[in-house]
């Protein structure tokens, strides 16, 4: 079997080698995809359709506004599926644990983590909202809004993190953001262009069309941000106590 | 020229910490080198001007997939057979 | 590689000579936190047990990071504007950040490892281990 | 060796980023095709799809470009400029699309976002491939790929062929308590209590011996002997958990 894999793979080496000595050379800015229309087109125009600075942000939230909505989508079905497939099963597990944790919170750890939680989440809350301008937005915000309570959990116990955010607010929230990112959709449908088209909310706001779409962006990244902060924590609920959500890490 | 070293160096430490993270039998152990492999990658990316994808493998794959990873090996055995 | 350095410090602060000293200061704490750092890895490699080792990781993981970034944003100051003070308060906040963070998760490395029932290594086991090292060498 | 035009100059210097690519894509697809563990699986899983996003982004870098974020001067909205000085003509001139001169002084933008919602997706589906090892572990007591096969055929034969031995045992004195009702934990009938421990002390002697196996946990294992009333960790709940953020 080894041999069989190693003997494969070395084809497929020699194979990929081969082909990527056709590649265009490092940073040539003539290759096919830096020279393309399409990302031209979005490095010209990104400035004038949006006013965004940071062309990544308009690209994922506005060009590409459905391929992201639906990327949100697999992250909460993910989510979802982690937790459903670890919460039923056998109810007598007689598989011990390797680790025993056995200590209760250690003060200076408790105290450090009572400190930074709120700098760690007011930072999420900064990059969430300037990523119009600087790296950062949604799913990089909702990570680090989720690390937090994952930072509470690991410092405290698990049952405390989740009396602040219980699994089933985990799902609602993860929800929400979808219905957010989803609701903005549709209210520019009816407002009568297409889906995910923002400069149709023009019409119901005091803004010009271009900023209709700034800040339908900043409402997108907000959505995504809910369901990714909800949707990191449940993952690392659920598979830190093996679906009994509690005796977790 | 000291752009292209760094992108050199990181690259082939890339190589090194991929097949170390294979090779070690202790399984957190092996999540915590894969940790150092997605730091390596987000200052690749640093380096190559993709910021978003930096910060981005920065909080997720440094940060929650280790997490991740050894919340789960806590459930299971330690020692990988290979 | 330092000449190189140096020259380029000397370069690009003679257009405004005032800031020399700010430079200087910044890329001398650089490379001493370097040098701490060396000593950081030099000590987690040789040194024999968990406790000297987080010691050597701990101390000197926090001072030479807060050193290299309290240099690096000396050498990143050009003027007085409202930008460059920005920038060097960032940096001093995440230098804040880390000289309250580093700390406690050395702290928590070494309880984890106490809890764990991991012992120092004493003067019998120390002297074991110099034997142990010391018969390679002989044969 | 390495003069122009040379494979190794070609492959190893000009195109070292698709180099390491191929490299680390072939360790991972090694380690998914040849490692035992699972979780080694799903690590070489990540270390394929972080080299397919490291080809992805070596596309888009254009030499000498900066990061895909306007320029002050580029920049229609002005906010990088106004902080910068106070020139308000910016704000007033109207927005003009960038000329084509200054296109490639950006990376291009399209490999990063397509790359970066890959990658929280990506842990969101190791989290999922997780779970399921879990649950494989849950079910079969390991994630060792062999044992795993072995332990899969034994139960296909005794399945498929002549002695029900195991599974329906297992399976009676759960139905024998649920057919005979309340009686299951007072008075333990002559049945039930023959057939009742044997499964039961079965299982508790082997994970006995599993985890006390191993031989690191040796002084914590000795008050093992009635676990199964006690949870294997006991950590105190928090202080005050409810003032931290209030």
């Amino acid at each position: 079997m080894k041999k069989a894999a190693f003997i494969l793979i070395l084809c497929i080496g020699l194979l990929l080698a081969w082909a990527a000595k056709d590649f265009p050379s490092w940073g040539d800015p003539q290759s096919p995809a830096s020279s393309s229309p399409v990302a031209s087109h979005f490095i010209a125009n990104t400035g004038v359709d949006t006013e965004v600075p940071n062309m990544v942000t308009a690209v994922l939230a506005d060009y590409r506004g459905f391929d992201t909505m639906f990327e949100t989508v697999v992250v909460f079905i993910a989510g979802l599926a982690v937790f459903s497939i670890l919460r039923g099963g056998p109810k007598n597990r007689t598989r011990d644990r390797e680790f025993v944790v056995d200590f209760e919170p250690d003060l200076i750890v408790t105290n450090t983590v009572r400190l930074i939680v709120p700098v760690i989440q007011i930072f999420a809350l900064y990059v969430l909202a300037h990523g119009h301008v600087s790296p950062g937005g949604g799913f990089q915000g909702g990570v680090a809004m989720g690390a937090s309570f994952i930072l509470i959990a690991l410092s405290w116990d698990l049952k405390t993190a989740l009396a602040r955010f219980p699994i089933e607010r985990c799902f609602t929230v993860a929800a929400l953001g979808i219905v957010i990112y989803a609701g903005i959709g549709l209210l520019s449908l009816f407002l009568g262009g297409e889906f995910l088209d923002y400069a149709h909310l023009a019409k119901i706001f005091p803004v010009s069309p271009e900023m209709a779409r700034y800040h339908a962006m900043l409402g997108v990244e907000i959505g995504v941000g809910f369901t990714v902060t909800a949707i990191m924590f449940a993952l690392y609920a659920s598979l830190s106590t093996d679906g009994r959500m509690r005796d977790g890490l | 020229m000291g752009l292209e070293l760094f992108n050199t160096l990181i690259l082939c430490l890339l190589v090194v910490v991929a097949v170390l993270s294979l090779w070690v039998r202790d399984l957190v152990v092996s999540a915590v080198v894969f940790a150092i492999y997605s730091f390596l990658m987000c200052l690749l990316w640093a380096e190559m001007g993709a910021v978003d994808v930096a910060f981005t493998e920065a909080t997720v794959g440094a940060g929650v997939s280790t997490v991740v990873l050894i919340a789960t090996v806590f459930n299971l055995k330690r020692k990988a057979k290979d | 590689m330092i000449d190189t350095l140096a020259s380029a410090v000397l370069t690009e602060s003679a257009n405004s000579p005032g800031w020399f000293l700010v430079h200087a200061i910044g890329v001398s704490m650089g490379i001493v936190g370097l040098i701490f750092f060396l000593g950081t890895a030099v000590g987690v490699v040789r040194f024999p047990d968990f406790y000297t080792r987080m010691h050597a990781a701990g101390k000197g993981d926090t001072l030479s990071t807060m050193l290299m970034l309290t240099g690096f944003g000396l050498v990143m100051m050009e003027d007085f504007s409202a930008n460059s003070w920005l920038l060097l308060l960032k940096i001093l906040g995440i230098v804040l950040f880390i000289f309250i963070t580093t700390p406690t998760s050395s702290h928590a490395l070494m309880r984890a490892a106490f809890e764990d029932d991991e012992m120092p290594l004493g003067e019998e086991d120390l002297n074991k281990l110099r034997k142990r090292r010391a018969k390679p060498k002989s044969k | 060796m390495f003069e122009d035009g040379s494979i190794f100059n070609q492959l190893l210097v000009e195109r070292l980023n698709y180099f390491i690519y191929v490299v680390l894509l072939l360790i991972g697809l090694w380690a998914m095709i040849a490692k035992n563990n699972l979780i080694k699986k799903l690590i070489g899983m990540s270390i394929f799809q972080t080299a397919i996003i490291l080809f992805y982004v070596s596309i888009g870098v254009k030499e000498g470009a900066t990061i895909p974020i306007y320029l002050p001067e580029h920049d229609p909205h002005g906010s990088h400029a106004q902080l910068d000085s106070n020139q308000t003509d910016l704000l007033s001139h109207g927005a003009k699309v960038l000329e084509a001169s200054a296109v490639p002084n950006y990376t291009n933008p399209l490999p990063h976002v397509l790359m970066l919602t890959a990658i929280v997706v990506g842990v969101a589906t190791l989290g999922l491939a997780l779970s399921v090892c879990l649950r494989i572990y849950r079910g079969y007591g390991t994630v060792e790929e062999d044992e795993l096969l072995e332990k899969l055929e034994r139960e296909d034969s005794r399945k498929a062929g002549g002695s029900n031995k195991r599974r329906p045992r297992r399976r009676t004195p759960a139905n024998k308590g649920g057919t005979a009702g309340q009686s299951k934990r007072g008075q333990t009938t002559e049945k039930t209590k023959s057939d009742k421990p044997t499964p039961r002390r079965r299982q508790a002697s082997k994970s006995r011996t599993k985890t006390n196996g191993p031989a690191k946990e040796q002084p914590k294992s000795s008050n093992k002997e009635n676990d199964k009333t006690k949870p294997v960790k006991r950590r105190r709940p928090a202080k005050k958990p409810k003032e931290d953020e209030s």
